[in-house]
């Protein structure tokens, strides 16, 4: 589905993204993983075309994606979920929900209507009319997915869902993706909750100083926690001690 | 009575209606190292920014080494011996690196905001400076401007400077992001060697850095204090573990 | 000596145009267009053509057969008489540089850029409406062209800035618009150097103001005015003559120049409605006249309160955008192109032949400037290099012009002129124009 | 600008060029004649007067479409001294600096708060003001006929032996050649270098300790009487002075030849002001049309020579580096830059 | 003194034509951080065009389309020519446009001469009319009622349909709008031939009331960039809001206070800006 191949990027003079490739199949989650700075937003970026340096091979479907605008990936079925969520404050809850709408595409298996959207986070619907950033930090999250759902991906870059949230609303998204996994749907999920990006995710990508310096199964990872040690840090030792 | 490094009364911080920080209390002994540690979101960054006078705290006390410093400006506390360095490294990109030191250096140098003195002719501080970059490995970069460095160098130019300002109380956020796994061992070690009268505030989510430096872990969940003690302590704290590591994950896995 | 000065100048021109296509060349990187195109355009591109069209329409003819052998002997004659003309041609006053400019290119092509003989060369600098442009172009004009004498000079304030400059460089100027009246009214300002041919601020309100009282029977008046000097100077003049005539000064209201919306300032004068028996008014030949005057009628106080506005808020420039809210307004003009004399159909044929439009004020002065310096040099003949001789010849000058008899005030040096008390008619075409009522000959410009 | 990278021979290149514009300057009144000398001596003093607004601009990252202010009350200063006190030349340029000193810091506490194009509304707003009220105390300044007949200083030990324009030429040119030096000082200070830092990031160098609020308003004073005094010799060299000084045009002039030489570099305000002046007095003598082809040329900067005539070297070698990068990196979709992100999340 | 219904009257009509010109500058500036000091040049286009459209054809309404039609191709030229350099580059952008402003200033006067130039309202337009006791003229209570429509139709447009969602989206973040799949260069363009539209109409309506003439594009140009910045960058109630109230302050004192105009609103622009320097309705950027 989505692939990346030696991709090189960054903003100045430094490179960010250091021959990173990894590929998203068909309806597969794949967890992208690192520190802070490691190159997992600056990956979702390049996909977009937003990194002013950018060299390697971005294929959607076999189709190269560089040198499109943001505006035409999106159209060609990737969208974003950002960290930080991004909601439009000067629009309502309804406007930031339809903005990006568009009609199905027909490969998709999944086709997004606002009832379906509604079924899935009734809050947006109660809240319609309110500023979009009146929301809660979970609602905001619900939105931001909603948001993207309604511009009918075949894949979803997910930049730190879990992010600030309250453990409730962690689960809230966790069952969220998982929905959205056996809707048929490709994923990108950058995390830095192992626990939430390795319930979901067939797939795991390490990254260090933009570059992949380990993959394999969710399972894999999960049974190797010297990977875990010497990559991921947090986690690990804290269960290491436990 | 002992003279603490830092303390925070009751700090609240309210950014349009949302609560970022919930009657933070917390006390650092002079020469302590205390990490911070919590999810993503949980107000660490903002808890550093209001130590450092950068946010007002909506409600509450800041005392720097016996000092009420609430009010005082960012630019004031370093006076306390107070000073931070940013997740973004805190550096001029588009001076060299020669000129971030002695920015470092030359503050508070000169009379009249510096305007007195020409840099090239403060041999000095020129001196000093040659011994900060020595000392941090940056002489063979001495004259790049930091936008052309490498992201762990110009973490390096952040620590050199601030380090070269002899902190008493030094803030450090997420100092190890984006450093590589075998640049870590290095960098704990170069921490390790601050002398003991410096107290340091750690924010960071590298568990190892964590482990290898802090006396004390302060477990901060959506802008409150969850847990406070030693890294042993906090790791067993079923509260820490149930927040932090999304336990209702793992249940949901299982 | 005069080789030395010629190599030099060219010198000049080298290092000043040398450098600045240089500069210009490597800025464009190749845009090549800008600089050599417009080269061609207007320094001293007539002075080549004219010998042909030879007799000139002006007094100019009787002399040429005399000068034609001098001009075979290699002497100083030879070379061109340098003329400086010194305008706004670009910023706010343009239109009054532009109409100047018209005017006294007219006057000298009519005598076939020559003058006894010798050729005209002109060279045209813009002042770009400011003070400080206009004192380094004319250093330019002195000191890089050596012109024997300089026309034009738009605004007052220009006059002011430049005035030393040009007296300690002995220049005969000749002013044909700056009003300021400082300039030749006041004795330490005079200069034997500056003449004016243009009117002094006030000059045509003077007139007018007894006009007003005697009569038209105002007795209070309120007056208002753009808030500028000449404004201020404007209103005095006219407040001198009123107050002396008998009449009384009730109300004063300024107005920034360049005002946009008179609404408000005629909010304020229409309180007036009752209290006075007229208001006059001066806006310059400007934007602010047009606004001003339609205003006055779209608030309705057309009807209420007499309106005497200044002849420069009357100009022929801006009757036909006034439209009827000028219509019957009465003032006092120095120039009209309806007043019916020989001299003044010939000019304004020869205008319109060139132009498609009437002449104003601007124009006629400039034409009038024109007519000035070419019958002086006519009487020197064209010996311009005698500075004294040139004075003299300036301030002996006489002629009957589009406006009638004009001369020099001899201790002022500013112009002696008829004024035209003018009513806005409509006339023949269905245009609007300045008619003729009373003519005030021999106003001078000390007279207020 | 990294000084110390420059290579030993590049320093001695530089040098070289110093000397030789020095001597080619002391040189100038021997070789030209007065015309061009006086060009020069504008170009000299509105050099001046843009190196100050460069201390905003450039070194700080502060811009402002008011500068004119200083230049005008550095002339209406000196220009009452002169005219109705007799008052000497160096008296009058203290206080005709002290005076732009005064404004900025009577106007700094309100412009300071702002940044960005507020920063350029709220400079513009209050020269206007000052304008207004120049313009309306007609008793004072002589309103819009501003004060004619102001002596043009001389230097008295060269008074019998040069004719006046070049007289005033070498005064100017040792004024502005001081003023330049210190300002060279100023710059090359550790105060410079916290400018330099100011106009990148201004909280970092708060964090550093630095009072930054107070270094803007110091710099802001500081450029205010340098303005000032390059209004005061534009005032003593014209022998005039008018509210037009004051006007926001020459403001915007000062800020377009900052912008044509090279915001940020020492030089660059002064090679634009060359620029600038000699295009509006050679190519208005060619053509009516001059607004016309200055505004083109403005254009053509932009869009040419962005970082400004100085930086023109520097230019070319990137985009000859760009050019050869060009296989591993290119930039996608024109060069975006990605929004600006707040440096710290929370 | 009452305070009389004609100065409100002026106040406000006045108050409509500054909307017209700033409204765009504000939006171009929200979206893309790009300040256009060629507006007031657009405004002098719009003028001039329909002055020489209504002598040419006579009707006044055709000259208002002509001169809203001629801003718009101008905007389109400078906005398709020179926008993609100067992203977010505000000195070169005021360096080019100033560049933009040189050109149109002579290429007008080239054109179209010195001397000022009035436009006369539609026949059914002149005269005046009685208003609560105040002779006021009728086009300008004409003018008044274009605003507030025009004024209505902005505020639709950009409340009430989808494209003004995009436009409103793009001031808060133009990036994350592109990522859903909407073109913001696009949007961009609109906005800035939409503003430039509205800036010639402004100076095809404005002219019966001031004339046009060379300098009439600086006195709007500093009047709409006093409007915009009191306003709040990047807001249109607050263009809507600074509009009104400049119009009045602007009135008031010159029928009160006439020596004092030449300032008063430079004046209520420092003091507005000391107090609150994000504007009126600015919103602090993060």
């Amino acid at each position: 589905m989505l692939e990346l191949h030696e991709v090189y990027g960054g903003y100045g003079d430094g490179l960010v993204l250091n021959g990173l490739s990894l590929s998203v199949g068909e309806g597969q989650v794949v967890a992208l993983l690192g520190r802070n700075g490691a190159g997992k937003t600056t990956t979702m970026r390049a996909v977009f075309g937003l990194l002013p340096r950018l060299a390697g091979r971005i294929t959607l479907r076999g189709e190269s994606l560089r040198g499109l605008a943001p505006y035409a990936v999106a159209a060609r079925g990737v969208a974003l979920v950002p960290q930080g969520r991004r909601i439009f404050p000067s629009l309502t809850v309804t406007e930031n929900l339809l903005i990006g709408v568009r009609p199905p595409r027909g490969e998709q298996r999944v086709r997004w209507t606002l009832e379906e959207i509604y079924r899935l986070f009734p809050i947006l619907r109660e809240r319609g009319n309110l500023r979009g950033t009146l929301l809660s930090g979970g609602e905001q999250q619900m939105l931001t997915i909603a948001r993207s759902l309604l511009t009918q991906p075949l894949v979803l870059l997910c930049d730190e869902p879990s992010e600030g949230l309250a453990p409730v609303m962690v689960q809230r998204v966790a069952e969220i993706l998982h929905r959205l996994k056996e809707a048929g749907l490709s994923i990108l999920l950058a995390e830095q909750n192992l626990d939430l990006a390795l319930s979901v995710a067939d797939v795991a990508y390490i990254l260090e100083e933009g570059r992949v310096i380990w993959q394999g199964t969710a399972e894999e990872l999960l049974a190797d926690t010297h990977v875990q040690a010497t990559y991921l840090g947090l986690r690990v030792e804290a269960s290491e001690g436990a | 009575m002992a003279e603490t490094a830092l303390q925070l009364e009751h700090i609240t911080k309210t950014i349009g209606g949302l609560t970022i920080l919930d009657d933070v209390s917390l006390t650092v002994m002079p020469g302590e190292r205390r990490a911070v540690i919590g999810p993503n979101g949980a107000g660490k960054t903002t808890l550093l920014n209001v130590i450092a006078g950068f946010l007002p705290p909506s409600r509450g006390r800041v005392v720097v080494f016996g000092r009420d410093v609430t009010r005082l400006p960012a630019h004031r506390r370093v006076d306390v011996g107070l000073l931070k360095t940013n997740q973004q490294p805190a550096v001029f990109r588009e001076l060299t690196v020669r000129q971030n030191i002695l920015l470092a250096l030359l503050r508070g140098r000169h009379p009249l905001l510096g305007l007195t003195a020409l840099v090239s002719l403060d041999r000095e501080v020129q001196r000093q400076a040659e011994d900060v970059l020595e000392e941090w490995d940056l002489l063979a970069v001495a004259d790049d401007e930091v936008r052309h460095l490498p992201h762990g160098y110009q973490r390096r130019v952040e620590l050199a400077a601030r380090f070269a300002m002899q902190p008493r109380l030094l803030l450090l956020d997420e100092p190890a992001a984006g450093l590589a796994a075998e640049e870590i061992p290095g960098f704990i070690e170069r921490l390790r060697r601050l002398p003991r009268e410096v107290t340091v505030v750690l924010v960071e989510h590298s568990m190892r850095v964590v482990f290898a430096f802090a006396d004390r872990v302060t477990v901060l969940h959506h802008g409150a204090v969850l847990a406070d003690g030693t890294p042993e302590a906090v790791q067993q704290d079923e509260r820490v573990q149930e927040a932090y590591l999304s336990g209702a994950m793992r249940r949901g896995h299982a | 000596m005069l080789e030395r000065r010629l190599s030099r100048r060219a010198m000049l021109r080298v290092f000043g145009g040398g450098l600045a296509t240089s500069v210009l060349l490597s800025a464009c990187r190749g845009e090549q267009t800008p600089t050599t195109a417009p080269a061609a355009t207007p320094t001293s591109a007539p002075a080549a053509t004219p010998t042909a069209a030879a007799t000139p329409t002006g007094a100019a003819g009787a002399a040429t057969p005399t000068t034609a052998p001098a001009a075979a002997t290699p002497t100083v004659s030879a070379e061109p008489i340098r003329l400086g003309i010194l305008l706004d041609l670009s910023g706010p006053a343009a239109p009054n540089g532009e109409g100047n400019l018209r005017g006294l290119q007219l006057a000298l092509e009519q005598a076939g850029m020559t003058v006894a003989g010798r050729t005209i060369q002109t060279f045209v600098e813009d002042s770009a409406s400011q003070p400080e442009q206009a004192l380094t172009k004319a250093r330019q004009l002195v000191e890089r062209d050596r012109v024997h004498l300089l026309a034009g000079i738009t605004l007052s304030n220009q006059a002011a800035a430049l005035k030393d400059y040009l007296v300690q460089n002995e220049l005969p100027t000749i002013v044909t618009n700056a009003g300021l009246q400082a300039l030749t009214r006041d004795p330490a300002m005079r200069s034997p150097y500056i003449f004016r041919v243009a009117i002094t601020n006030g000059q045509q309100d003077a007139p007018m103001a007894s006009y007003a009282y005697n009569t038209l029977g105002y007795q209070r008046v309120a007056v208002t005015a753009a808030d500028y000097a000449a404004g201020h100077e404007h209103v005095a003049a006219f407040r001198s003559a009123f107050e002396k005539a008998g009449g009384q000064i009730v109300d004063e209201v300024y107005a920034p120049f360049g005002t946009q919306d008179f609404g408000p300032y005629l909010q304020r004068l229409g309180q007036l409605v009752g209290q006075v028996d007229a208001i006059y008014a001066f806006h310059g030949t400007s934007t602010d006249a047009i606004r001003f005057i339609v205003q006055y009628q779209e608030f309705g106080l057309k009807d209420q309160i007499p309106l005497v506005p200044s002849g420069e808020n009357l100009d022929q420039s801006l009757l036909s955008e006034m439209g009827d809210a000028a219509l019957d307004l009465m003032g006092g003009l120095a120039y009209t192109a309806f007043f019916e004399s020989p001299e003044n159909q010939a000019f304004v044929e020869a205008f319109q032949a060139k132009h498609n439009s009437l002449p104003g004020k601007v124009a006629y002065s400039g034409y009038l400037g024109g007519l000035v310096i070419l019958e002086a040099l006519e009487s020197i003949d064209g010996q311009v290099e005698d500075k004294q001789g040139l004075l003299q010849a300036l301030k002996q000058v006489q002629i009957t012009g589009p406006a009638g008899e004009f001369r020099f005030h001899p201790e002022s040096q500013g112009a002696v002129v008829t004024i035209f008390i003018c009513r806005v008619e409509q006339v023949e075409g269905g245009q609007l124009g300045n008619v003729v009522v009373e003519q005030v000959p021999n106003v001078d410009d000390l007279s207020f | 600008m990294p000084m110390e990278q420059m290579s030993r021979l590049r320093q001695r290149w530089q040098l070289l060029a110093y000397v030789v514009a020095v001597a080619a300057l002391l040189l100038a009144p021997a070789v030209l004649s007065t015309y061009p000398l006086s060009v020069l001596t504008e170009i000299l003093i509105f050099g001046l007067f843009a190196m100050s607004l460069n201390l905003l601009l450039g070194y700080t990252g502060l811009p402002t479409l008011g500068h004119s202010a200083f230049f005008g009350a550095g002339g209406y200063v000196v220009g009452l001294l002169a005219k109705y006190y007799q008052v000497p030349l160096g008296p009058a340029l203290l206080l005709a600096i002290l005076a732009g000193v005064v404004l900025a810091l009577v106007t700094g506490p309100i412009v300071l708060r702002t940044s960005g194009a507020y920063f350029l509304m709220l400079t513009l707003s209050l020269t206007q003001v000052l304008f207004g009220v120049v313009w309306l105390a007609r008793g004072v300044t002589g309103g819009d006929d501003g004060l004619p007949g102001i002596p043009t200083p001389q230097l008295a030990f060269l008074a019998g032996s040069l004719e006046p324009t070049a007289n005033f030429y070498y005064l100017a040119l040792a004024i502005v050649v001081v003023a330049i030096a210190s300002m060279a000082w100023v710059v090359r200070s550790s105060f410079g270098l916290a400018l330099l830092a100011i106009r990148e990031n201004e909280r970092v160098v708060e964090g550093l300790g630095y009072p930054t609020w107070l270094v803007k308003y110091a710099v802001y004073a500081l450029a205010g009487g340098y303005g000032a005094l390059a209004g005061a010799l534009y005032t003593f060299f014209k022998g005039y002075v008018g509210p037009g000084q004051l006007s926001w045009l020459v403001a915007g002039e000062g800020l377009v030849m900052t912008i044509v030489g090279g915001a940020g570099t020492f030089w660059g305000p002064m090679v634009g002001a060359a620029v600038v002046l000699l295009l509006r007095y050679e190519v208005s003598t060619f053509t009516q049309r001059w607004l016309l082809i200055l505004g083109l040329i403005f254009i053509a900067t932009v869009v040419l020579m962005p970082r400004g005539i100085v930086r023109l070297p520097e230019r070319l070698r990137e985009v000859r580096a760009r050019v050869r990068r060009e296989e591993l990196l290119e930039p996608v979709a024109g060069e975006r830059q990605p929004a600006e992100q707040v440096v710290e999340r929370s | 003194m009452p305070l009389n219904t004609a100065s409100v009257v002026i106040g406000l009509s006045y108050a409509s034509l500054l909307f017209l010109v700033a409204v765009g500058l504000s939006v171009v500036f929200g979206l893309m951080r790009f300040v256009n000091l060629a507006t007031g040049s657009l405004y002098l286009i719009g003028g001039y065009l329909a002055w020489t459209i209504a002598g040419e054809l006579g009707s006044f309404w055709l000259a208002l389309l002509g001169g809203a039609l001629g801003a718009l191709a101008v905007g389109v030229v400078i906005e398709r020519g020179f926008l993609e350099r100067l992203h977010r580059n505000e000195l070169l952008q005021v360096c080019l446009t100033l560049g933009v402003a040189y050109v149109v200033q002579d290429v007008t006067r080239w054109i179209w001469g010195g001397d000022p130039l009035r436009l006369r309202p539609p026949e059914s337009l002149r005269g005046s009319i009685l208003l609560l006791g105040s002779i006021v003229p009728t086009y300008r209570v004409a003018l008044i009622v274009a605003g507030v429509v025009l004024a209505g139709l902005v505020w639709y447009l950009l409340e009430r349909t989808k494209w003004g969602a995009y436009v409103r989206a793009g001031v808060d973040d133009l990036e994350m709008l592109e990522c859903l799949g909407i073109n913001g260069r696009r949007v961009f363009a609109i906005v800035f031939a939409l503003g430039a539209l509205l800036c010639g109409l402004g100076g095809a309506l404005g002219t019966p009331v001031t004339g046009v003439a060379p300098g009439a594009d600086i006195q709007i140009l500093l009047m709409a960039l006093i409007v915009v910045v009191l306003g709040g960058l990047g807001s249109v109630s607050g263009a809507v809001v600074a509009s009104v109230v400049v119009g009045l302050v602007d009135s008031m004192v010159r029928t009160y206070w006439p020596e004092a105009s030449f300032f008063a609103v430079w004046v209520l622009a420092a003091l507005v800006l000391a107090v609150r320097p994000q504007g009126l309705l600015g919103r602090v950027t993060a």
